[in-house]
């Protein structure tokens, strides 16, 4: 459905002398995402993987390389604008909080894209809200709240709510679950498998924990220094990652990394 | 192990509750020991009062809370009521710290060196400026920072969140303390330093450092930990040896911290 | 207490400006006499029953001449604060928002515009023009607006930048949208405050010149004018130089107190 | 960091073009002619014949660019010509002027500095406090009164009711004390309420609670620490508040008839005398603009953040 073919992204930071220099956050990238289902790409922080993300929802024009939209070869700077493309593909963004307008109602937020991409009148956009507040699992009480008033997993859920609100087919999530509890992040990515089955839509988990990818993906990407090292389209076991950096990754995970007397008196039950 | 562990006690915790100004409790007759060479998790979701608890035993609460009740028992000392400059001998050179967030632990305007330098000074009289220089490039050295020496002559801003995460535990080391707090150290900082920061900490343990692990997941809890602590709302609702709590949860709560691992060991 | 002292401020402040724009708006048509009609034979300078504070050194009514200025001190300096601001927040959201070379010409300009103090600006333009109502007006709004514009500018940049304006281009949001129900809701309070500690610098200002004898007509009952008329008596008549300073400082006070309340609310 | 300097000495040469030119187009343009006016001056009814004869000698022919560049050859030698009101060379006038001028906004600037820190620190280690709310109020007052009233007051209550000082100074040391506080009054208040708040947002930063728990003493936290990240975005504000000092004493001296260059230039105002308007705008913005070079050095030394900063980063 979208796929990027040898996309490259420069752009100048400031370094602790105050001289600019060029940092390239994509180095030759290729990816597509083609079937329904959930994705995942994996990397520290400065690998390049939000760039990514953003240059794949139209956010941020790569410098060179070509993006193909169901085949047809897109120019950049248009795909952005293109209200086909803003209404079937949705960026959530990290800050949950941040991403929500402080002034204005939860309501106002999530009926945003709604208002801007789908012609609804009053009476049924409110119906639509409605049913998405239910989707997220959330209390319709919320809806006349500001951002300020709620707490970071309902945050998430209304930030979620937002970007199913057009039914897009592609959702990319950047850090989903950064900041959440751990009980509250175990809900929200069960919630969204859930809405990826009933939506039939693609999502993309863009992150830098390891265990959401494994946890929500069978497809993951590694990313280092601007470059997709590894691609997995099938993860059936840790194994199944042969790169030195991915194997690196995976093994700073504490739960790989104990020793045998701990891994030993440790039984939990498995969930992935 | 256990009664090894009673003869080797170094700090009590008793009856401690922290209220808000409001009479709100954030903390509730907690009470719990600190062994030597031990180390003490305590587990709970963000807002349960447990960065509150280390913040309690140096003496750094904000000026909106306060102790209302209970002892801190430190080498025969209640920490709640001895002077603030005593106190501040104690910080550091007796138990250190090291915090959540390496980026915003340092001065913004001062450079690594001097605020290690300084530091060192304050708590040994006789260092001058060149050796505690000379020191804290030596112990940065070992945290396997490159070019330690560039390090030192550099502010804050220019280096990431691993290299000074190493250079806190540096500085914390060099001071000697008998007990370590550790404030959820692995939350701000990359994966590939994750795993070189419990290194150290594993070290320590073997060094007979006694540590206080703060964190919300079980599975560095599993990693590093002898003994837990669960908390809630400002309440220690579990606790036990890791292996006891790990296998046989008996509180709810302990249950979905558990239940909220993603994937298990036999992925 | 300390939000009693706060909200006692803003009463102060709010019943002071209220009494201000009262005196504006109905202050002609109380006062006593013609506030420029000269009484020859009131030889008695003091307060009378029919000259309530006096008379001033050419036997006019001081009251009445207090009563009309307010008019003049007060309203030309709303005048002039309103188009500062209007250009102020045309020329910071364009700034602000659509960032690059513009951006970079048009902070350039500012910084220009902010290195020239505010009494070269009036100084040069009384040379290049005749000395008016309008060339006051004039210059001042040419000292005040660059500042203004600076503080607009960086709050746009701090709301842009902020991650819920990307979250409404994605949403498929225009750009005039995004600046309208976006941005402007999340700056309004900053130019309001910018309103109320404005006025109180624009009267000082606009007074401290028509103490100069620059803008306004030597007779007019305008309260810096009575101030500069009324220095050369000192000596013999200090309550006369007493009386408008007061006034303008009253004033002053009461939309800074106003203003320091909403900032202080706003945090 | 080069870079970061040339943008700003750019910035700085083209205000101080910008100002020649403005000084260049206030001799020229004004309603005064100038060879006329240099006739006058010289007791001589002027004849057409004569204006004209000027106007070749003081190169008033010749066209604009070259007129400017005349006049900027003569402004580096310090050539401004006379003054119309007193009849001597302006140089010579700013000469005098100038010393005690220059001594008025030196003492205003210490009191400013000594009692900003002093009331910043002391507001920010007991906020809420009876003194800082003492302190709040002064501000609040300090930042609505009009200087020249205050200066009046202060000259009537100490001149004329106790006559501790002469309503007329010749420029003596000691009578300079209160003009210079009733310069800096206004300006304390700004400072101390700005400083106020940065030690009170930085005494909540992390770094301060990391010092602390490694056991740094509180007297070297706050000076060595908080004050010092404090006052690194004031030094501008300080080195504004010099240049602003430099231009606003002109009101102040003239209140309080000290012999400076504020109370010159208010005269030559009251009499219309543009060539000393010229060089005074000439002379306060320069000073405008090296105080505002200095502040930035001064940044860059104290602060290397300065030059690690960028402006915006989303871009569409």
């Amino acid at each position: 459905m979208i796929k990027v073919n040898g996309i490259n992204k420069r752009y100048l930071k400031k370094d602790g002398r105050g001289n600019r220099v060029e940092i390239n956050a994509l180095k030759d990238v290729d990816y597509d995402l083609s079937a329904e289902g959930i994705y995942a790409i994996v990397g520290e922080s400065g690998s390049g993987k939000s760039t990514l993300a953003k240059v794949l929802t139209g956010v941020e024009v790569c410098d060179s390389g070509d993006l193909f939209w169901n085949d047809t070869r897109m120019v950049s700077a248009s795909f952005f604008n293109d209200k086909e493309i803003r209404r079937n593909v949705h960026l959530v963004l990290q800050n949950s909080k941040d991403a929500l307008n402080p002034k204005m109602s939860i309501y106002d937020c999530i009926a945003e894209p709604i208002r801007n991409l789908c012609k609804l009148d009053k009476s049924t956009e409110y119906q639509r809200v409605e049913s998405l507040i239910k989707m997220v699992e959330l209390d319709e009480k919320v809806l006349i709240k500001r951002a300020h008033e709620l707490s970071g997993g309902e945050l998430k859920r209304v930030n979620i709510a937002r970007a199913i609100a057009t039914n897009p087919q592609l959702i990319v999530f950047d850090e989903a679950t950064s900041g959440l509890d751990v009980i509250v992040k175990k809900k929200i990515l069960d919630l969204l498998k859930r809405i990826q089955e009933k939506n039939a839509c693609r999502m993309l988990f863009i992150t830098h924990d390891i265990e959401v990818a494994l946890y929500m993906s069978k497809d993951i990407a590694v990313m280092q220094k601007g470059k997709i090292v590894e691609r997995v389209q099938n993860v059936s076991c840790l194994s199944d990652f042969r790169v030195a950096y991915s194997k690196l990754l995976i093994d700073a995970m504490p739960v790989f990394g104990m020793s045998v007397t701990q891994v030993e008196s440790a039984t939990y039950k498995s969930v992935g | 192990m256990e009664v090894n562990r009673v003869d080797k006690k170094i700090m009590e915790v008793k009856q401690l509750s922290v209220k808000m100004k409001d009479e709100r409790f954030l903390i509730k007759n907690l009470n719990f020991n600190l062994y030597k060479g031990g180390v003490t998790a305590i587990i709970g979701l963000s807002g349960c009062g447990k960065s509150l608890t280390c913040k309690s035993i140096l003496g750094l609460l904000d000026k909106n809370c306060f102790v209302s009740k209970g002892e801190i028992i430190y080498k025969q000392k209640n920490l709640m009521a001895i002077s603030n400059k005593e106190m501040s001998k104690i910080r550091g050179n007796d138990i250190g710290i090291i915090m959540q967030n390496p980026m915003t632990a340092f001065d913004p305007l001062t450079k690594i060196g001097r605020q290690m330098s300084e530091t060192l000074m304050a708590h040994n009289k006789k260092m001058n400026k060149k050796q505690a220089i000379r020191v804290s490039i030596e112990m940065i050295r070992k945290m396997k920072v490159e070019n330690p020496e560039a390090v030192v002559n550099s502010y804050p801003f220019s280096l990431s969140g691993g290299m000074l995460q190493r250079i806190m535990i540096a500085l914390t080391i060099l001071l000697e303390p008998e007990l370590i707090i550790a404030d959820e150290i692995t939350t701000a900082i990359d994966a590939s330093s994750r795993k070189m920061v419990l290194n150290e900490l594993h070290k320590m343990k073997r060094n007979g450092i006694s540590l206080l692990y703060i964190t919300h997941s079980f599975d560095e809890v599993v990693h590093i930990a002898d003994y837990v602590l669960v908390m809630k709302e400002g309440v220690i609702v579990e606790r036990g040896d890791v292996d006891d709590v790990m296998t046989r949860p008996k509180h709810v709560y302990t249950k979905a911290l558990i239940d909220s691992k993603l994937i298990g060991q036999d992925f | 207490m300390i939000g009693k002292i706060k909200s006692f401020e803003a009463y102060m402040g709010g019943i002071i400006a209220v009494m201000a724009v009262l005196v504006m708006l109905f202050g002609p048509a109380v006062s006593p006499n013609d506030p420029m009609e000269i009484h020859f034979a009131s030889e008695a300078l003091g307060p009378s029953h029919e000259f309530p504070l006096g008379v001033d050194n050419l036997g006019r009514c001081e009251l009445s001449r207090i009563l009309h200025g307010a008019r003049y001190t007060i309203g030309v300096a709303v005048i002039a604060l309103t188009i500062t601001i209007f250009i102020a927040v045309l020329y910071g959201f364009v700034s602000g928002y659509f960032g690059g070379g513009v951006d970079l010409l048009m902070t350039g300009l500012c910084d220009i515009a902010m290195a020239f103090p505010p009494l070269v600006i009036i100084f040069s333009l009384i040379g290049i023009f005749d000395v008016c109502l309008g060339t006051l007006l004039f210059s001042v709004v040419i000292a005040s607006w660059p500042w203004n514009a600076k503080i607009i500018r960086s709050q746009v940049l701090i709301q842009k930048n902020r991650d819920y304006i990307m979250a409404a281009r994605i949403c498929g949001t225009s750009h005039l949208k995004i600046i309208t129900k976006h941005i402007f809701p999340n700056v309004l309070n900053t130019i309001i405050v910018m309103y109320f500690t404005g006025v109180s610098g624009m009267i000082l200002m606009i007074s401290g010149f028509s103490y100069l004898g620059i803008g306004f007509d030597h007779d007019l009952p305008e309260w810096g004018v009575m101030l500069c008329e009324a220095k050369a008596y000192i000596y013999t008549r200090p309550e006369l130089l007493l009386i408008p300073g007061a006034c303008i400082f009253l004033t002053s006070i009461a939309f800074n107190l106003i203003g320091e309340s909403l900032r202080d609310g706003s945090k | 960091m080069k870079k970061y300097l040339f943008g700003k000495v750019v910035i700085l040469s083209a205000v101080l073009i910008i100002v020649t030119v403005i000084s260049f187009i206030l001799t020229n343009i004004s309603s005064v002619d100038p060879a006329e006016a240099y006739v006058i001056a010289h007791s001589q009814i002027p004849t057409e014949e004569q204006i004209q004869e000027v106007r070749v000698e003081m190169g008033l022919n010749l066209p604009i660019h070259q007129q400017y560049f005349n006049w900027l050859r003569k402004a580096i030698n310090l050539d401004f010509g006379t003054s119309l009101r007193t009849g001597n060379e302006i140089v010579d006038d700013i000469k005098i002027t100038l010393m005690p001028t220059f001594i008025l906004v030196l003492i205003s600037m210490i009191l400013i500095i000594i009692a900003t820190i002093s009331l910043g620190m002391l507001c920010a280690q007991y906020p809420n406090s009876i003194f800082d709310h003492l302190v709040r109020v002064f501000n609040i007052l300090g930042m609505s009164v009009p200087t020249f009233w205050f200066g009046y007051l202060l000259l009537y209550v100490f001149a004329v009711k106790f006559r501790f000082i002469p309503v007329i100074s010749r420029g003596e040391i000691e009578s300079a004390f209160l003009p210079a506080l009733t310069l800096s009054v206004p300006l304390i208040a700004f400072n101390v309420r700005l400083l106020r708040s940065n030690l009170l947002d930085n005494v909540n930063e992390d770094y301060v609670l990391y010092a602390r728990a490694r056991g740094l003493a509180e007297w070297r936290i706050m000076t060595k620490h908080v004050l010092k990240n404090s006052l690194a975005p004031m030094i501008t504000i300080f080195a504004q508040t010099f240049a602003y000092l430099m231009a606003g004493t002109a009101i102040i001296e003239s209140v309080f008839s000290w012999p400076g260059m504020g109370a010159y230039i208010i005269k030559s105002i009251t009499a219309r005398d543009f060539p000393v308007i010229t060089v005074y705008v000439l002379i306060v913005a320069i000073v405008f603009v090296c105080s505002n070079l200095l502040a930035d050095l001064i940044n860059i030394w104290m602060n290397p953040k300065v030059l690690n900063c960028s402006g915006g980063q989303n871009d569409w």
